[in-house]
């Protein structure tokens, strides 16, 4: 079924690649668009698709699959387009993938709809008089060549990406530094900066790999693994073996609000939001009373862990008593086990604290060499992926309201969108004197522009990607075009760094003439350490059409680290303050993370997993809360921090802590295509300015609200209809894990 | 068909039950089994289908008035009564992929006027979009409401240019009126069975599979042939113990014997096997036969 | 019941069949008749002549000898319809591969505009001369492997079933119906399913066949 | 010769009071003539109100109509699960009301109850035209209206067929009969009249009446076989009349849906039929009687028999109906009773009340002879139950689709929108206008069966 396709020699060639890359169906939207309203047989309308001189495995009419890189969000999923005439159809995960493994998520899938998106920028734009007007490359690049003529002195010249891998990450770290700081700034609004420090200090590395598969039992501090988690595709191919395992395995939840994740637990727990620290010390106390376990921790932990008995912990975080004894023995009856920490412990300002506490449970559990590596070494470690945090644009900021940045590039990230306004990041990067971005859509980052360049989408283009923390293996994931350009402006970012490069460094980049040359070169320099043995061409071909560089690699043991009890510290409770009684979850959505696909109508269509709402944002409470606000679904909220409000309509749900209020993340923007403008709120917006005390870090889920209600009642739109209950009809039934035996069941494969 | 082949085959054209053996001599009868204990409700079939089926994007002022139309849709229920019971939901969500059902006898293929939707010799629910005269019985008949109509002119406002280059030339875009609703991908079963011809053989197990079935991440949806016994989905109907042509299942019949709770512990009726199978096919009571086959959810109760 | 609805259906037939039979007028073999119509002899119906960007002689390459042709086969140049469910048109770079050689013709008007669009690598601008409906799939494949591998009857018969003798036409023009109770006519004959063989079989009946 | 109603009639009130006569039985032939011609001239200024009151709503309607059309069945805010909304709940209530006609002119024609003389032929007119409304909504109800003819069985070049087991082709089958039945029937009857018209008519009109009477002279055999022939229509007319209606009830009893799959669908629904035609034809008698002056021939009496009829005919259909909900709540099928109690209980609760109050209830005022020889009272008892009987249909159709088998899609805020209201509203435009314009063009009152009443009446006195 599947007939792979290279665009290797094609590429060389380019005559080739344009006849079948290139759009044939010359009827243009007529012919694809006709439905059922034509009816009639015609003759000498329509045009026949016709090639010019067609690779031998093109035939009309019949999909070729090209494989390549899925960039939508940071996993480096191997994906395969189905390509017929020319254009693009569909994406696929790619079986050659260890990653995706053959499978793709629905963020994935939609990849295509940013690619024939019909905002895309189409030409360079250049801001006259505070208005965005169409400009040229030649213009362009004579612009961009002038901040890149590095003098020792001046202001800082600063590039700001979103998390890069690979050789663009090679590219931009190539780039001439001009100051005492680094000049690329890699940001990331949903960043697992807290985590990689924590783990930093505990394990000796930033990025552990939690094999889901391997565990009896995995206990979940709000790791969203399954939807908007660091891999989920590569998660849920992990824990669909998890749960079909010999026994069954177990997964609880604990989080304020429930995740996708909490949502398939076999027990999902309910905790004040930033307690999870609390609870982690008080099952690693429970544990200790255990003696295999007693002897895993030096003296000054158990002295730190010992004033967190049951009652204090069940207080502080409103987890039932009795419930943290039993997790505790399913700790020990399902082990192995593997404790994760997700974003929600993070986002406080005791961030580090929760999760060196969250930890530390892998540490009593030795889940260190069971279910608890770290990853394969990468034969190249230039490539890595630099996966960002929030506390570098924060000083960024600083500067640039001092006034020290003398112009920015901007690429792969939206900071006017997701910084909260406290920052007055928009008002800051004004007092830059020349800011460039480059971007597919037009977003608020590049309205705020000088200059901003239309970039190839990612399905155009040429790269090189690392994932972070693969579990399986090592691999540097292909991306490879699947079309040629749909609008001939648009460049690669590769493309215009080099030619940047070349003025700044003639002597290491004048020979290649473009990003596709330097890449081609660079991955062929890299065949020793993949397949020694085959000519240079041959494996360049055979790289393109796998979509992946593999190398079967064993994860590493982690090293033992000694580390302080104050790493796990809580601290005293926070007294309520009246005048903003609740907690501001700004929820992470598995398909519109930091709203970078908000754009994508699919997405945009595709029902909240829990809530069913599409094309809007909203608040959701518990119905106790509901209860007492005197608020019903639907009551338009004024949520209101310290920073400003938004106003969302309630949804009541009941998997969320009384005392809190859940809003997504993704909506809310003011220019990001006709999909995106103007569909929901940006809680972004009001949070408050509380950091991480250990990394500096923005406390995501540390803002404080008050919820005010307003007159108006507005329907929802969701999918879900009068009643979420099954009506005492045979939907979806549910077993009892020991009424079933699975291994009675037919195996099949899962990959 | 012409006037003569009707009259010959008059008897025939009435939908009836599905017949024990109706499948023993066809080469294909196309089925799912979809896990619900592997299922995560992540959304990712539902987009495949968007990708792969043509389907529109109606925006929020139409979805609002309930004229979505995701073939696939994923049901998320918090209880199993009429009234929710517990103040959180400890076991999580309960998500359900629902679409065609592909029933062996279906309420919508009955009651169309014009034969828009039939049934296939290969055991599918079709739907021919140029027949279809837009009456909506098959959708007011349908008890798993899984039929979606053309309530406007799709083609006009879902898909501005360049979107429409993603459009897949093998499935029909459907203009206003028509009615429309999963086809198992039949594009990719009709593609599949020409190359199996051509190659003289019977399309295998795995060649092809849905789009959905294909995304899903954890292999919750299982596809293929169930008249073909040694196909992966053929075997997971037998270890269910399902039976295509019965209303009722005999192991469900047998769990209707068994003894009460009360009596298994107290020994009367320990002897009986206490494990249950998992499969069960959704409205099965209402004779409608359907093609898809659901294995329980499971929860552990230990903590 | 049975008998009773024959004789109800019979009936039913009968009356609409007497007002609905079809009026052709002789301009229809000339002019292309209305689409659908069924002319006495059969099915045929001249579609309309389609200009081509090259006036492309089928019968000075498909012909006959006795005509002036090569009778070089279907398939050798229409290559794709054995493979895919569409035809497509040849590829230029299969046109060049013989014109390249033929320096007896390389002046002549038609294979200069073909050379011409050839060393500016574009693709030729054919018409369509047989486009169904949006909604109807016709699959090439599967008719030529049936009655040309399986059967083992010649391209010419095997492909003139639909689109009546290309050999003997320059450009080619549609001469049958292509209707759908054309289709489902021979669609529901029973066949020889190969060339050995007495058993038989017809096409599939399954509207899903053909529109999905 | 006396019908049942006459008898029960004669038992209760002979021993009071005189008999009120159901017609002057002294009045001249003439002057039948003269009144019933009467209306076929200048009309009354209310004829005129009406009229262009009925032209405005049908305006409305095919307004409605065309944007529809243009855009799509989307604007009536038509969704899923509410496929159908008002348009087959209005095709029920118009289908429904052709009954009447066929019962007063037909059966009663056949069971020789000569007080439905002077009102037979509006009656008729009414079912003919409520036929053609209802046929419109089946049209105005498709999604692609403009292949309407793939449901007729006709030999085409697709080689196709309809689906011969679906309610849809029956229905299309059977009203496409009873309507050209119907047609004949009335234009059948009228013939003898026609020729009185075209006797007393100038220019173009009485070529337009020469050519509709033709050749009418009221010789024996023209008689012999005109009497013959409308018996056998009249024969052929009644099956088919409760033909329809029971097709109409297997649109749903056929289906599986919760609170349609009924086996008591088809008797309910032709009782359904008959009561919402009878308070139809009392609104129309009340009307017409006004404005055309037929106090004379449209008499209380004959009124009090009508109002007597339609009492008789509610109290089966609330029979029916108790005994369908009777058998839901007994029943096993809990959908079904699920679907029920959703009805009494749902958002449609007032609507669900409001049918069996209008329907159950609001009858007994006929069973008041003060009340119903009063005729404004009729005149707003009438509309009250046709009113009911239009939420009959619409509770029919509408809780199902809200509260069917699949809980996922159960919806709590379905109302029809304006278009739908609109396009409703219209078909009452659409039905009055041709109902004005017949009885402008056409005797509205048959005066060749009047003189025979008055006729057979006198030779019974004496």
């Amino acid at each position: 079924m599947i007939r792979f396709g290279m665009t290797a020699n094609s590429v060389a060639s380019g005559v080739n690649r344009r006849d079948f890359l290139n759009l044939v169906g010359l009827g243009g939207t007529a012919s694809v668009l006709a439905g059922c309203g034509n009816t009639s047989i015609e003759s000498g309308v329509e045009l026949v698709q016709s090639y010019v001189q067609p690779e031998t495995f093109v035939v009309p009419g019949v999909g070729v699959y090209y494989a390549s890189t899925c960039t939508q969000c940071g996993s480096a999923c191997g994906i395969m387009g189905k390509v017929r005439e020319g254009r693009i159809l569909k994406l696929e995960g790619n079986p050659q993938s260890a990653i995706s493994g053959g499978k793709i998520c629905g963020l994935g899938q939609a990849g295509i709809q940013g690619h024939y998106s019909p905002d895309r920028l189409k030409t360079p734009m250049l801001k006259e008089n505070g208005v965005l007007k169409a400009t040229t490359w030649e213009k362009a690049m004579s612009l961009l060549s002038g901040t890149v003529s590095f003098t020792a002195q001046g202001p800082r010249r600063v590039v700001l990406t979103g998390p890069t891998s690979g050789h663009l990450q090679i590219l931009l770290k190539a780039m001439p530094q001009s100051g005492a700081a680094t000049d690329h700034v890699v940001y990331d609004s949903l960043s697992t900066a807290v985590a990689a420090s924590v783990n930093l200090k505990m394990f000796g590395v930033e990025q552990t790999v939690g094999l889901i598969d391997k565990a009896g039992l995995v206990l979940s501090f709000g790791n969203d693994f399954l939807g908007a988690g660091d891999s989920p595709v590569a998660a849920a191919r992990q824990y669909a073996r998890f749960r079909k395992a010999e026994r069954r395995g177990i997964l609880i939840q604990i989080e304020p609000k429930m995740t996708l994740t909490g949502a398939n637990a076999d027990r999902w727990v309910v905790i004040a939001p930033g307690t999870e620290g609390v609870l982690a010390l008080g099952l690693v106390r429970e544990l200790l009373q255990r003696k295999e376990f007693a002897n895993n921790l030096s003296p000054n932990l158990i002295a730190a862990v010992e004033p967190y008995n049951q009652t204090e912990v069940s207080h502080i975080t409103g987890v039932r008593g009795d419930l943290i004894p039993r997790i505790a023995a399913t700790l020990w009856e399902h082990s192995p086990s593997l404790v994760l920490a997700g974003r929600y412990p993070q986002g406080h300002a005791h961030g580090s604290h929760n999760m060196a506490a969250i930890a530390l449970l892998n540490v009593v559990l030795q889940n260190q060499g069971k279910t608890l590596w770290r990853e394969a070494e990468l034969p190249f470690p230039q490539m890595a992926p630099a996966l960002g945090n929030f506390k570098s644009l924060r000083q960024l900021n600083t500067q640039m309201a001092a006034g020290d940045v003398g112009s920015m590039l901007i690429y792969g990230t939206n900071p006017v969108y997701s910084t909260p306004d406290f920052m007055r990041f928009a008002d800051n990067l004004q007092k830059v004197p020349f800011k460039a971005a480059w971007v597919t859509e037009l977003d608020e980052t590049a309205m705020h522009c000088d200059l901003v360049l239309p970039l190839m989408s990612p399905l155009e283009d040429f790269g090189t990607h690392v994932a972070a923390a693969q579990s399986d293996g090592m691999e540097i994931s292909i991306q490879q075009p699947l079309m040629e350009k749909l609008h001939p402006e648009a460049r690669s970012f590769g493309d215009s760094l080099l030619e940047l490069l070349k003025q700044a460094k003639p002597e290491s980049y004048k020979s290649f003439p473009d990003y596709y040359a330097y890449l081609k070169s660079a991955v062929v320099n890299a065949k020793p350490a993949f397949d020694p043995k085959v000519e240079d061409e041959e494996f360049w071909e055979n790289t393109l059409s796998a979509g992946v560089l593999r190398r079967p690699a064993a994860l590493l043991p982690l090293p033992a680290i000694e580390f302080s009890a104050d790493l796990v510290r809580q601290p005293l409770r926070e007294s309520r303050d009246a005048a903003y009684p609740f907690v501001l979850i700004p929820a992470v959505r598995p398909s519109m993370r930091d709203g970078k696909a908000a754009n994508l109508s699919w997405l945009q269509e595709s029902p909240d997993p829990l809530t069913t709402v599409v094309w809007d944002s909203w608040a959701e409470i518990h119905p106790s809360t509901a209860k007492q606000l005197q608020v019903n679904e639907g009551d338009v909220l004024v949520i209101k921090s310290a920073q400003g409000s938004i106003r969302a309509k309630a949804y009541l749900i009941p998997g969320i802590h009384p005392g809190s209020v859940a809003v997504p993340i993704g909506q809310g923007h003011e220019s990001y295509g006709r999909y995106a403008t103007n569909v929901g709120v940006n809680p972004f917006k009001i949070l408050d300015p509380i950091f991480d005390e250990e990394t500096g870090e923005l406390a995501l889920y540390a803002t404080r609200v008050a919820i005010m209600k307003t007159d108006q009642n507005e329907r929802f739109t969701k999918d879900e209809g009068a009643t979420n209950l099954q009506q005492g009809r045979k939907l979806v039934a549910t077993l009892a894990a020991d009424q079933v035996d699975l291994a009675k069941e037919t195996p099949f494969v899962i990959r | 068909m012409s006037l003569d082949n009707l009259i010959s085959n008059w008897s025939k054209l009435r939908v009836r039950r599905p017949q024990v053996d109706q499948y023993k001599d066809s080469p294909y009868k196309w089925a799912m089994v979809i896990d619900l204990d592997s299922c995560t409700g992540c959304n990712a079939c539902t987009t495949a289908c968007y990708a792969e089926n043509n389907l529109p994007v109606v925006g929020k002022k139409r979805f609002l008035e309930g004229q979505a139309m995701h073939w696939l849709r994923i049901e998320r229920y918090w209880g199993e009564g009429e009234e929710s019971t517990q103040e959180f939901p400890e076991q999580g969500a309960a998500f359900l992929p629902m679409m065609c059902q592909q029933c062996e006898s279906a309420p919508c293929e009955i009651v169309c006027p014009v034969g828009a939707t039939h049934h296939t010799p290969d055991g599918l629910n079709s739907q021919v979009y140029n027949r279809c005269i837009g009456s909506r019985y098959c959708s007011a008949n349908c008890p798993y409401k899984v039929r979606y109509f053309n309530w406007y002119n799709y083609p006009e406002s879902a898909w501005p240019s360049p979107l429409e280059l993603q459009l897949s030339p093998d499935v029909t875009v459907r203009s206003k009126g028509v009615m429309e609703k999963c086809t198992f991908c039949v594009q990719r079963l009709t593609e599949a069975k020409s190359k199996a011809r051509t190659e003289k053989r019977n399309v295998q197990d795995g060649e092809v599979v849905t789009a959905c079935a294909q995304a899903c991440p954890t292999s919750a949806i299982h596809f293929g042939n169930i008249a073909d016994s040694s196909s992966t989905v053929a075997k997971m109907w037998k270890a269910q113990q399902v039976e295509l042509s019965a209303d009722k299942q005999k192991k469900d019949m047998k769990h209707e014997k068994m003894p009460a709770a009360s009596e298994v512990a107290s020994g009367v009726g320990a002897s009986v096997e206490a494990e249950k199978l998992r499969g069960y096919r959704v409205f099965e009571e209402l004779r409608t036969y359907p093609s898809v086959v659901y294995l329980e959810r499971i929860r552990s109760g230990e903590v | 019941m049975k008998t009773f609805s024959r004789i109800v259906l019979c009936l039913a037939a009968t009356l609409a069949g007497v007002s609905a039979a079809p009026v052709v007028s002789a301009d229809a073999f000339v002019q292309g008749g209305p689409i659908g119509s069924q002319t006495s002899d059969g099915y045929n119906a001249l579609g309309p002549v389609v200009t081509q960007p090259i006036e492309f002689p089928h019968n000075r390459h498909a012909g006959t000898r006795a005509n002036g042709g090569m009778e070089i086969d279907c398939l050798y140049c229409h290559t794709y319809a054995r493979r895919s469910a569409v035809s497509g048109i040849p590829r230029l770079s299969k046109c060049i591969g013989c014109h390249n050689m033929i320096e007896s013709v390389k002046e002549k008007p038609r294979i200069k505009t073909l050379l011409a669009y050839w060393d500016r690598r574009e693709a030729i601008p054919w018409k369509k001369v047989h486009d169904l409906p949006d909604f109807v799939r016709f699959n090439h494949e599967r008719h030529i492997q049936r009655f040309i591998f399986d059967q083992g009857r010649p391209s010419r018969e095997a492909c003139g079933y639909c689109h009546g003798d290309v050999a003997s036409m320059t450009t080619a023009r549609r001469v049958k119906a292509i209707s759908m109770g054309w289709c489902v006519s021979c669609h529901e004959k029973e066949h020889r399913i190969d060339a050995v063989s007495f058993k038989t079989g017809h096409g599939p009946n399954d509207c899903w066949q053909c529109h999905h | 010769m006396s019908t049942v109603v006459e008898e029960l009639d004669s038992i209760g009130e002979r021993r009071f009071e005189p008999k009120a006569k159901d017609i002057n039985e002294d009045i001249a032939w003439a002057k039948i003539n003269t009144d019933v011609l009467r209306s076929l001239e200048r009309p009354r200024p209310i004829f005129w109100v009406i009229f262009l009151s009925a032209v405005a709503l049908f305006g409305v309607g095919v307004a409605c109509e065309i944007y529809q059309y243009k855009t799509g069945l989307g604007v009536a805010e038509l969704r899923n699960p509410h496929v159908w909304g008002l348009y087959i709940s209005t095709f029920i209530f118009w289908i429904g009301m052709s009954h009447s006609g066929t019962l007063l002119s037909a059966i009663l024609h056949i069971m020789h109850a000569d007080w439905r003389k002077p009102i037979y032929r509006f009656a008729e007119a009414m079912t003919t035209f409520s036929l053609m409304t209802a046929g419109l909504f089946v049209l105005v109800h498709l999604g692609r209206v403009w292949q309407f003819y793939y449901v007729v069985a006709y030999p085409n070049e697709r080689w196709t067929w309809p689906n011969f087991s679906s309610p849809l082709v029956w229905d299309a089958t059977a009203i496409g009969s009873y309507l050209t039945t119907s047609v004949i029937f009335l234009y059948f009857g009228m013939i003898p009249d026609l020729a009185i018209c075209r006797d007393s008519a100038t220019g173009f009109r009485r070529t337009f009446y020469r050519l509709l009477s033709v050749g009418w002279q009221g010789t024996d055999r023209q008689w012999s076989n005109f009497r013959i022939t409308y018996l056998t229509i009249a024969c052929l007319l009644i099956p088919l009349a409760v033909s329809v209606h029971s097709i109409v009830a297997t649109d749903f009893a056929v289906s599986q849906q919760p609170g349609w799959h009924t086996t008591s669908f088809p008797p309910y629904f032709v009782a359904g039929a008959l009561y919402s035609g009878c308070a139809a034809i009392i609104t129309l008698f009340i009307i017409l009687r006004h404005t055309f002056r037929f106090e004379e021939y449209m008499t209380i009496p004959i009124l009090e028999k009508l109002c007597k009829l339609t009492f008789a005919i509610s109290m089966v259909w609330t029979y029916l109906n108790l005994i369908e909900y009777a058998s839901t709540w007994y029943g096993t099928d809990v959908y079904a009773k699920q679907a029920l109690i959703y009805r009494a209980t749902g958002i449609y609760r007032y609507w669900w009340w409001a049918m069996n109050f209008l329907g159950s209830v609001v009858p007994f005022a006929l069973a008041f002879k003060a009340l119903r020889t009063h005729v404004p009272t009729m005149m707003v008892v009438s509309l009250l139950l046709n009113l009911g009987m239009w939420i009959e249909r619409f509770m029919i159709v509408t809780p199902t689709f809200a509260h069917g088998y699949y809980p996922w899609t159960w919806s709590d805020v379905w109302w029809p929108n304006w278009i739908q209201i609109g396009i409703v509203a219209g078909s009452f435009g659409w039905f009055t206008l041709l109902f004005m314009l017949f009885c402008k063009i056409f005797p509205s009152v048959s005066m060749y069966e009047v003189k025979e009443m008055v006729y057979h009446r006198i030779r019974a006195r004496k």
